[in-house]
Protein backbone atom coordinates (compact mmCIF):
# COMPACT_ATOMS: atom_id res chain seq x y z
CA UNK A 1 0.00 0.00 0.00
CA UNK A 2 1.04 3.72 -0.42
CA UNK A 3 0.47 5.98 2.26
CA UNK A 4 1.55 10.12 1.78
CA UNK A 5 3.78 11.32 4.70
CA UNK A 6 3.55 14.95 5.73
CA UNK A 7 5.49 16.59 8.68
CA UNK A 8 6.20 19.57 10.53
CA UNK A 9 8.25 22.01 12.76
CA UNK A 10 11.64 20.38 12.98
CA UNK A 11 10.62 17.03 11.82
CA UNK A 12 9.98 18.73 8.39
CA UNK A 13 13.67 19.68 8.22
CA UNK A 14 14.90 16.27 7.78
CA UNK A 15 11.47 14.16 6.72
CA UNK A 16 9.96 16.30 3.68
CA UNK A 17 6.56 15.91 2.14
CA UNK A 18 6.21 12.12 0.42
CA UNK A 19 4.44 9.13 -0.80
CA UNK A 20 6.15 5.76 0.79
CA UNK A 21 5.66 2.03 -0.15
CA UNK A 22 4.69 0.22 2.58
CA UNK A 23 4.69 -3.70 2.68
CA UNK A 24 4.69 -5.83 5.97
CA UNK A 25 3.60 -2.40 7.92
CA UNK A 26 0.27 -2.64 8.65
CA UNK A 27 -0.87 -0.03 11.57
CA UNK A 28 0.89 3.18 13.11
CA UNK A 29 2.81 1.22 15.96
CA UNK A 30 5.05 -1.02 12.62
CA UNK A 31 4.78 2.39 11.13
CA UNK A 32 6.98 4.34 13.88
CA UNK A 33 9.35 1.25 13.82
CA UNK A 34 9.63 1.94 10.32
CA UNK A 35 10.17 5.69 9.95
CA UNK A 36 12.34 5.35 12.63
CA UNK A 37 14.66 3.20 10.64
CA UNK A 38 14.31 5.06 7.46
CA UNK A 39 14.72 8.32 9.39
CA UNK A 40 17.18 7.52 12.07
CA UNK A 41 16.82 11.41 13.74
CA UNK A 42 13.05 10.46 14.16
CA UNK A 43 14.37 7.97 16.86
CA UNK A 44 15.44 10.70 19.37
CA UNK A 45 12.93 13.29 19.70
CA UNK A 46 9.37 13.64 21.00
CA UNK A 47 6.87 13.05 18.17
CA UNK A 48 3.28 12.33 18.17
CA UNK A 49 1.35 11.06 14.49
CA UNK A 50 -1.93 11.98 12.81
CA UNK A 51 -3.66 9.73 10.68
CA UNK A 52 -6.05 10.90 8.39
CA UNK A 53 -6.08 14.29 10.51
CA UNK A 54 -7.08 12.48 13.68
CA UNK A 55 -3.88 12.50 16.57
CA UNK A 56 -3.32 8.75 16.79
CA UNK A 57 -3.85 8.11 20.72
CA UNK A 58 -3.85 4.27 20.31
CA UNK A 59 -2.61 2.54 17.51
CA UNK A 60 -4.23 2.50 14.40
CA UNK A 61 -4.51 0.22 10.89
CA UNK A 62 -3.35 1.54 7.96
CA UNK A 63 -5.04 1.74 4.35
CA UNK A 64 -3.78 2.73 0.97
CA UNK A 65 -3.69 6.35 0.37
CA UNK A 66 -3.83 7.09 4.19
CA UNK A 67 -2.12 10.43 5.13
CA UNK A 68 -0.05 10.46 8.26
CA UNK A 69 1.13 13.60 9.78
CA UNK A 70 4.32 13.31 11.95
CA UNK A 71 4.28 15.94 14.39
CA UNK A 72 7.07 17.41 16.87
CA UNK A 73 5.95 18.53 20.26
CA UNK A 74 3.24 22.03 20.19
CA UNK A 75 4.46 25.07 20.87
CA UNK A 76 1.90 27.55 19.90
CA UNK A 77 0.68 30.70 21.65
CA UNK B 1 -19.45 16.93 17.82
CA UNK B 2 -22.33 19.68 16.86
CA UNK B 3 -22.73 20.65 13.39
CA UNK B 4 -21.73 24.09 14.41
CA UNK B 5 -19.52 25.89 11.71
CA UNK B 6 -15.91 25.26 12.46
CA UNK B 7 -13.88 29.06 12.85
CA UNK B 8 -10.95 29.86 11.36
CA UNK B 9 -8.29 31.02 14.41
CA UNK B 10 -5.72 31.46 12.16
CA UNK B 11 -4.24 34.54 10.21
CA UNK B 12 -1.22 35.80 9.08
CA UNK B 13 1.09 37.83 10.62
CA UNK B 14 0.81 39.87 14.11
CA UNK B 15 -2.33 40.86 15.73
CA UNK B 16 -3.17 44.71 15.94
CA UNK B 17 -3.64 46.53 19.41
CA UNK B 18 -6.92 47.97 16.69
CA UNK B 19 -7.84 44.75 15.84
CA UNK B 20 -8.71 43.87 19.82
CA UNK B 21 -10.09 46.97 20.29
CA UNK B 22 -12.42 46.58 17.52
CA UNK B 23 -13.69 43.12 19.07
CA UNK B 24 -14.19 45.06 22.32
CA UNK B 25 -16.20 47.09 20.90
CA UNK B 26 -18.39 44.87 19.42
CA UNK B 27 -19.54 43.38 22.75
CA UNK B 28 -20.96 47.09 23.83
CA UNK B 29 -24.65 45.64 22.49
CA UNK B 30 -24.44 42.53 24.33
CA UNK B 31 -25.31 44.54 27.43
CA UNK B 32 -26.35 41.22 29.58
CA UNK B 33 -22.17 40.61 29.40
CA UNK B 34 -20.04 42.18 33.12
CA UNK B 35 -16.73 40.88 32.68
CA UNK B 36 -14.63 40.34 29.98
CA UNK B 37 -11.19 38.23 30.31
CA UNK B 38 -8.32 38.46 27.43
CA UNK B 39 -5.34 36.79 27.16
CA UNK B 40 -2.64 37.69 24.84
CA UNK B 41 0.39 36.17 23.81
CA UNK B 42 3.51 38.44 22.68
CA UNK B 43 7.01 37.40 21.18
CA UNK B 44 9.60 37.56 23.83
CA UNK B 45 13.13 38.92 22.97
CA UNK B 46 14.70 35.66 24.58
CA UNK B 47 18.53 35.55 24.71
CA UNK B 48 19.71 31.78 24.35
CA UNK B 49 23.24 31.13 24.15
CA UNK B 50 23.79 34.95 23.49
CA UNK B 51 21.52 35.08 20.88
CA UNK B 52 18.47 37.55 20.66
CA UNK B 53 15.09 35.99 19.36
CA UNK B 54 14.28 38.85 16.48
CA UNK B 55 11.18 36.90 15.38
CA UNK B 56 9.29 33.46 15.58
CA UNK B 57 7.68 32.07 12.61
CA UNK B 58 4.48 29.76 13.40
CA UNK B 59 3.14 27.00 11.47
CA UNK B 60 0.43 24.61 11.80
CA UNK B 61 -1.95 21.94 11.01
CA UNK B 62 -4.28 23.87 10.32
CA UNK B 63 -7.13 21.43 9.39
CA UNK B 64 -6.11 19.64 12.85
CA UNK B 65 -5.84 22.08 14.98
CA UNK B 66 -9.47 23.90 13.44
CA UNK B 67 -11.14 20.42 14.24
CA UNK B 68 -9.51 20.40 17.77
CA UNK B 69 -10.28 23.78 18.75
CA UNK B 70 -13.81 23.33 17.57
CA UNK B 71 -13.85 20.58 20.17
CA UNK B 72 -12.04 22.85 22.75
CA UNK B 73 -14.73 26.06 22.06
CA UNK B 74 -17.44 22.82 22.27
CA UNK B 75 -16.37 21.54 25.60
CA UNK B 76 -15.66 25.15 27.44
CA UNK B 77 -18.96 26.21 26.17
CA UNK B 78 -20.78 23.76 27.90
CA UNK B 79 -18.88 23.77 31.03
CA UNK B 80 -18.85 27.80 31.78
CA UNK B 81 -21.95 29.88 31.03
CA UNK B 82 -20.09 32.11 28.44
CA UNK B 83 -21.47 35.16 26.06
CA UNK B 84 -18.85 34.84 23.80
CA UNK B 85 -15.46 33.49 22.75
CA UNK B 86 -13.16 34.43 20.07
CA UNK B 87 -9.71 33.11 19.63
CA UNK B 88 -7.05 34.76 17.37
CA UNK B 89 -3.29 32.69 16.35
CA UNK B 90 -0.96 34.49 14.33
CA UNK B 91 0.85 32.48 11.58
CA UNK B 92 4.17 33.19 9.40
CA UNK B 93 6.49 35.65 11.07
CA UNK B 94 5.71 37.43 14.35
CA UNK B 95 8.36 40.16 15.24
CA UNK B 96 9.59 40.43 18.78
CA UNK B 97 7.27 42.75 20.89
CA UNK B 98 4.11 41.71 18.57
CA UNK B 99 1.01 39.62 19.97
CA UNK B 100 0.77 36.52 18.61
CA UNK B 101 -2.09 34.72 20.51
CA UNK B 102 -5.78 36.53 21.53
CA UNK B 103 -8.37 34.81 23.41
CA UNK B 104 -11.06 36.54 24.26
CA UNK B 105 -14.26 35.44 27.16
CA UNK B 106 -16.86 37.28 28.21
CA UNK B 107 -19.72 36.01 30.58
CA UNK B 108 -22.66 38.10 32.97
CA UNK B 109 -20.21 37.60 35.96
CA UNK B 110 -16.20 38.03 36.00
CA UNK B 111 -15.61 33.85 37.31
CA UNK B 112 -16.47 32.04 34.36
CA UNK B 113 -14.84 34.67 31.67
CA UNK B 114 -11.57 34.25 33.77
CA UNK B 115 -11.49 30.27 34.07
CA UNK B 116 -12.58 29.94 30.79
CA UNK B 117 -10.04 32.23 29.32
CA UNK B 118 -7.22 30.64 31.18
CA UNK B 119 -8.40 27.46 30.78
CA UNK B 120 -8.28 27.91 26.87
CA UNK B 121 -4.97 29.30 26.86
CA UNK B 122 -3.97 26.49 28.72
CA UNK B 123 -5.34 23.91 25.93
CA UNK B 124 -3.84 25.72 22.77
CA UNK B 125 -0.60 25.10 24.58
CA UNK B 126 -0.59 21.87 24.85
CA UNK B 127 -3.38 20.63 22.22
CA UNK B 128 -2.98 22.85 18.87
CA UNK B 129 -0.73 21.15 16.36
CA UNK B 130 1.38 24.51 15.65
CA UNK B 131 4.71 24.89 15.94
CA UNK B 132 7.01 27.96 16.67
CA UNK B 133 10.69 28.69 15.00
CA UNK B 134 12.36 31.12 16.89
CA UNK B 135 14.33 33.40 14.56
CA UNK B 136 17.52 34.49 15.86
CA UNK B 137 18.92 38.09 14.80
CA UNK B 138 21.69 35.97 12.92
CA UNK B 139 19.37 34.24 10.73
CA UNK B 140 19.91 30.92 13.00
CA UNK B 141 16.88 29.54 14.72
CA UNK B 142 15.81 26.82 16.85
CA UNK B 143 12.46 25.49 17.59
CA UNK B 144 10.03 26.43 20.56
CA UNK B 145 8.80 23.96 22.92
CA UNK B 146 5.76 24.72 25.15
CA UNK B 147 7.11 23.16 28.61
CA UNK C 1 5.18 51.51 52.51
CA UNK C 2 7.42 52.43 49.88
CA UNK C 3 7.97 56.33 48.23
CA UNK C 4 6.49 55.47 45.06
CA UNK C 5 4.04 57.65 43.28
CA UNK C 6 0.47 57.03 43.77
CA UNK C 7 -1.01 56.47 40.64
CA UNK C 8 -4.36 57.54 40.02
CA UNK C 9 -7.03 54.96 38.99
CA UNK C 10 -9.79 56.99 38.78
CA UNK C 11 -11.03 59.00 35.61
CA UNK C 12 -14.41 60.39 34.76
CA UNK C 13 -16.67 58.33 31.63
CA UNK C 14 -16.83 55.28 30.45
CA UNK C 15 -13.46 53.19 29.67
CA UNK C 16 -12.89 53.34 25.43
CA UNK C 17 -11.82 50.03 23.42
CA UNK C 18 -9.29 52.65 21.79
CA UNK C 19 -7.74 53.35 25.29
CA UNK C 20 -6.77 50.08 25.91
CA UNK C 21 -5.53 49.20 22.42
CA UNK C 22 -3.44 51.83 22.66
CA UNK C 23 -2.56 51.07 26.56
CA UNK C 24 -1.51 47.62 25.05
CA UNK C 25 0.74 49.10 22.18
CA UNK C 26 2.79 50.61 24.27
CA UNK C 27 4.02 47.11 25.74
CA UNK C 28 5.73 46.29 22.05
CA UNK C 29 8.62 48.13 23.09
CA UNK C 30 8.73 46.17 26.40
CA UNK C 31 10.33 43.02 24.63
CA UNK C 32 10.34 40.60 27.98
CA UNK C 33 7.13 40.78 28.16
CA UNK C 34 5.79 36.87 26.94
CA UNK C 35 1.63 37.14 28.15
CA UNK C 36 -0.44 39.75 28.84
CA UNK C 37 -3.95 39.48 31.10
CA UNK C 38 -6.92 42.10 30.96
CA UNK C 39 -9.93 41.85 33.00
CA UNK C 40 -12.68 44.38 31.69
CA UNK C 41 -15.84 45.14 33.55
CA UNK C 42 -19.10 46.05 31.44
CA UNK C 43 -22.35 47.45 32.59
CA UNK C 44 -25.38 45.13 32.93
CA UNK C 45 -28.36 45.62 31.79
CA UNK C 46 -29.93 43.91 35.25
CA UNK C 47 -33.77 43.59 35.42
CA UNK C 48 -34.51 44.24 38.99
CA UNK C 49 -38.35 43.93 39.66
CA UNK C 50 -39.28 44.47 36.00
CA UNK C 51 -37.09 47.28 35.88
CA UNK C 52 -34.10 48.00 33.28
CA UNK C 53 -30.49 49.25 34.44
CA UNK C 54 -29.77 52.18 31.94
CA UNK C 55 -26.34 53.13 33.73
CA UNK C 56 -24.73 52.93 37.16
CA UNK C 57 -23.13 56.09 38.62
CA UNK C 58 -20.04 55.18 40.41
CA UNK C 59 -18.48 57.82 43.05
CA UNK C 60 -15.59 56.88 45.53
CA UNK C 61 -14.05 58.26 48.49
CA UNK C 62 -11.32 58.69 45.96
CA UNK C 63 -8.19 59.39 48.37
CA UNK C 64 -8.79 56.35 50.45
CA UNK C 65 -9.07 54.32 47.11
CA UNK C 66 -5.86 55.23 45.86
CA UNK C 67 -3.81 55.01 49.30
CA UNK C 68 -5.26 51.49 49.13
CA UNK C 69 -4.44 50.57 45.56
CA UNK C 70 -1.50 51.93 46.08
CA UNK C 71 -1.03 48.87 49.33
CA UNK C 72 -2.94 46.70 46.88
CA UNK C 73 -0.10 47.40 43.94
CA UNK C 74 3.09 47.23 45.89
CA UNK C 75 1.40 43.47 47.72
CA UNK C 76 1.14 41.86 43.71
CA UNK C 77 4.20 43.46 42.58
CA UNK C 78 6.19 41.47 45.78
CA UNK C 79 3.76 38.51 45.27
CA UNK C 80 4.17 37.81 41.53
CA UNK C 81 7.17 38.56 38.80
CA UNK C 82 5.23 40.98 36.76
CA UNK C 83 6.25 43.36 34.38
CA UNK C 84 4.02 46.04 34.71
CA UNK C 85 0.09 46.71 36.18
CA UNK C 86 -2.32 49.27 34.99
CA UNK C 87 -6.14 49.71 36.73
CA UNK C 88 -8.22 52.35 35.45
CA UNK C 89 -11.61 52.47 37.36
CA UNK C 90 -14.39 54.84 36.38
CA UNK C 91 -16.21 57.76 38.15
CA UNK C 92 -19.70 59.00 36.98
CA UNK C 93 -22.50 57.87 34.95
CA UNK C 94 -21.72 54.50 33.07
CA UNK C 95 -24.38 53.39 30.70
CA UNK C 96 -25.07 49.56 30.00
CA UNK C 97 -22.85 48.14 27.68
CA UNK C 98 -19.89 50.43 28.29
CA UNK C 99 -16.84 49.71 29.97
CA UNK C 100 -16.36 50.76 33.75
CA UNK C 101 -13.01 48.78 35.25
CA UNK C 102 -9.95 47.91 33.03
CA UNK C 103 -7.19 45.61 35.11
CA UNK C 104 -4.17 45.03 32.97
CA UNK C 105 -0.97 43.31 33.71
CA UNK C 106 1.61 41.45 32.04
CA UNK C 107 4.84 38.83 32.71
CA UNK C 108 7.78 37.12 30.78
CA UNK C 109 4.85 34.18 31.22
CA UNK C 110 1.67 34.23 31.25
CA UNK C 111 1.09 32.35 34.62
CA UNK C 112 1.59 35.57 36.98
CA UNK C 113 -0.01 37.87 34.51
CA UNK C 114 -3.32 35.87 34.75
CA UNK C 115 -3.25 35.45 38.34
CA UNK C 116 -2.30 39.11 39.15
CA UNK C 117 -4.99 40.34 37.07
CA UNK C 118 -7.64 37.82 38.97
CA UNK C 119 -6.27 38.63 42.40
CA UNK C 120 -6.34 42.30 41.73
CA UNK C 121 -9.81 42.40 40.22
CA UNK C 122 -10.64 40.52 43.33
CA UNK C 123 -9.24 42.67 45.72
CA UNK C 124 -10.80 45.97 44.06
CA UNK C 125 -13.90 44.95 44.63
CA UNK C 126 -13.77 43.94 48.12
CA UNK C 127 -10.95 46.62 49.28
CA UNK C 128 -11.88 49.84 47.37
CA UNK C 129 -14.41 52.20 48.66
CA UNK C 130 -16.08 52.59 45.45
CA UNK C 131 -20.24 53.03 45.47
CA UNK C 132 -22.28 51.94 41.84
CA UNK C 133 -25.61 53.49 41.97
CA UNK C 134 -27.43 51.57 39.28
CA UNK C 135 -30.02 53.97 37.36
CA UNK C 136 -33.03 52.19 36.30
CA UNK C 137 -35.08 53.83 32.57
CA UNK C 138 -37.35 55.29 34.99
CA UNK C 139 -34.77 56.96 36.60
CA UNK C 140 -35.77 55.66 40.30
CA UNK C 141 -32.12 53.79 41.45
CA UNK C 142 -30.65 51.09 43.63
CA UNK C 143 -27.53 50.77 45.73
CA UNK C 144 -24.94 47.81 44.00
CA UNK C 145 -23.74 46.10 46.08
CA UNK C 146 -21.03 43.51 45.64
CA UNK C 147 -21.32 40.05 46.51
CA UNK D 1 -14.82 68.26 70.18
CA UNK D 2 -15.63 68.47 67.12
CA UNK D 3 -15.31 66.24 63.92
CA UNK D 4 -16.59 65.93 60.24
CA UNK D 5 -18.58 63.60 59.07
CA UNK D 6 -18.66 62.42 56.00
CA UNK D 7 -20.30 60.07 53.70
CA UNK D 8 -20.62 58.29 51.00
CA UNK D 9 -22.89 55.68 48.37
CA UNK D 10 -26.79 55.16 50.22
CA UNK D 11 -25.62 56.42 53.64
CA UNK D 12 -25.18 59.96 51.73
CA UNK D 13 -29.11 60.17 51.25
CA UNK D 14 -29.32 60.17 54.70
CA UNK D 15 -26.33 61.66 56.13
CA UNK D 16 -25.05 64.60 54.64
CA UNK D 17 -21.32 66.03 55.20
CA UNK D 18 -21.75 68.20 57.71
CA UNK D 19 -19.51 68.79 61.71
CA UNK D 20 -20.37 67.30 64.85
CA UNK D 21 -19.93 68.48 68.46
CA UNK D 22 -19.43 65.55 70.80
CA UNK D 23 -19.40 65.22 74.20
CA UNK D 24 -18.80 61.72 75.89
CA UNK D 25 -17.81 60.37 73.09
CA UNK D 26 -13.80 59.69 73.09
CA UNK D 27 -13.60 56.69 70.34
CA UNK D 28 -14.66 54.97 67.14
CA UNK D 29 -17.07 52.74 69.46
CA UNK D 30 -18.48 54.88 71.00
CA UNK D 31 -19.07 57.23 67.99
CA UNK D 32 -21.03 54.74 66.21
CA UNK D 33 -23.39 54.31 69.17
CA UNK D 34 -23.84 57.98 68.74
CA UNK D 35 -24.64 58.27 65.24
CA UNK D 36 -27.25 55.37 64.96
CA UNK D 37 -28.69 57.13 67.88
CA UNK D 38 -28.67 60.57 65.46
CA UNK D 39 -29.51 58.40 62.68
CA UNK D 40 -31.49 55.54 63.01
CA UNK D 41 -31.57 54.66 59.46
CA UNK D 42 -27.74 53.49 60.12
CA UNK D 43 -28.41 50.98 62.28
CA UNK D 44 -30.25 49.05 60.14
CA UNK D 45 -27.46 48.33 57.21
CA UNK D 46 -23.79 47.07 57.45
CA UNK D 47 -20.54 49.93 57.34
CA UNK D 48 -17.32 50.53 57.64
CA UNK D 49 -16.02 54.00 59.52
CA UNK D 50 -12.23 55.46 57.96
CA UNK D 51 -10.92 57.85 60.37
CA UNK D 52 -8.44 60.34 58.71
CA UNK D 53 -8.44 57.89 55.36
CA UNK D 54 -7.73 55.00 57.35
CA UNK D 55 -10.33 52.38 57.59
CA UNK D 56 -10.67 51.74 60.91
CA UNK D 57 -10.37 48.13 61.80
CA UNK D 58 -10.60 47.97 65.28
CA UNK D 59 -11.62 50.92 67.87
CA UNK D 60 -9.32 54.07 67.78
CA UNK D 61 -9.22 57.47 70.15
CA UNK D 62 -10.85 60.10 68.47
CA UNK D 63 -9.27 63.90 68.71
CA UNK D 64 -10.72 67.29 67.64
CA UNK D 65 -11.07 68.17 64.09
CA UNK D 66 -10.70 64.48 63.27
CA UNK D 67 -12.44 63.47 59.82
CA UNK D 68 -14.82 60.09 60.02
CA UNK D 69 -16.35 58.70 57.26
CA UNK D 70 -19.15 56.44 57.06
CA UNK D 71 -19.29 53.80 54.16
CA UNK D 72 -21.69 51.65 52.96
CA UNK D 73 -20.78 47.82 51.71
CA UNK D 74 -18.15 48.58 48.48
CA UNK D 75 -19.48 47.98 44.88
CA UNK D 76 -16.90 49.11 42.77
CA UNK D 77 -15.34 46.80 39.69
Amino acid sequence: MEIEVISFGKIAEFIPQQKISLSNVSNTDELKVYLEKDFPALAGIKYKLALNKNIVQSTLNLNNNDVIAIMPPFSGG
Amino acid sequence: MSDKKIKNIFSKGAISPLFIADSISKHSSKTNIGGHSIFMGQVRKDEIDGKLVAAIEYTAYEELALNKMHEIREEIFNKYPLSCMHIHHSLGTIKAGELCLFVFTSSAHRKPAIDACTEVVERIKAELPIWGKEIFENDTHQWKENI
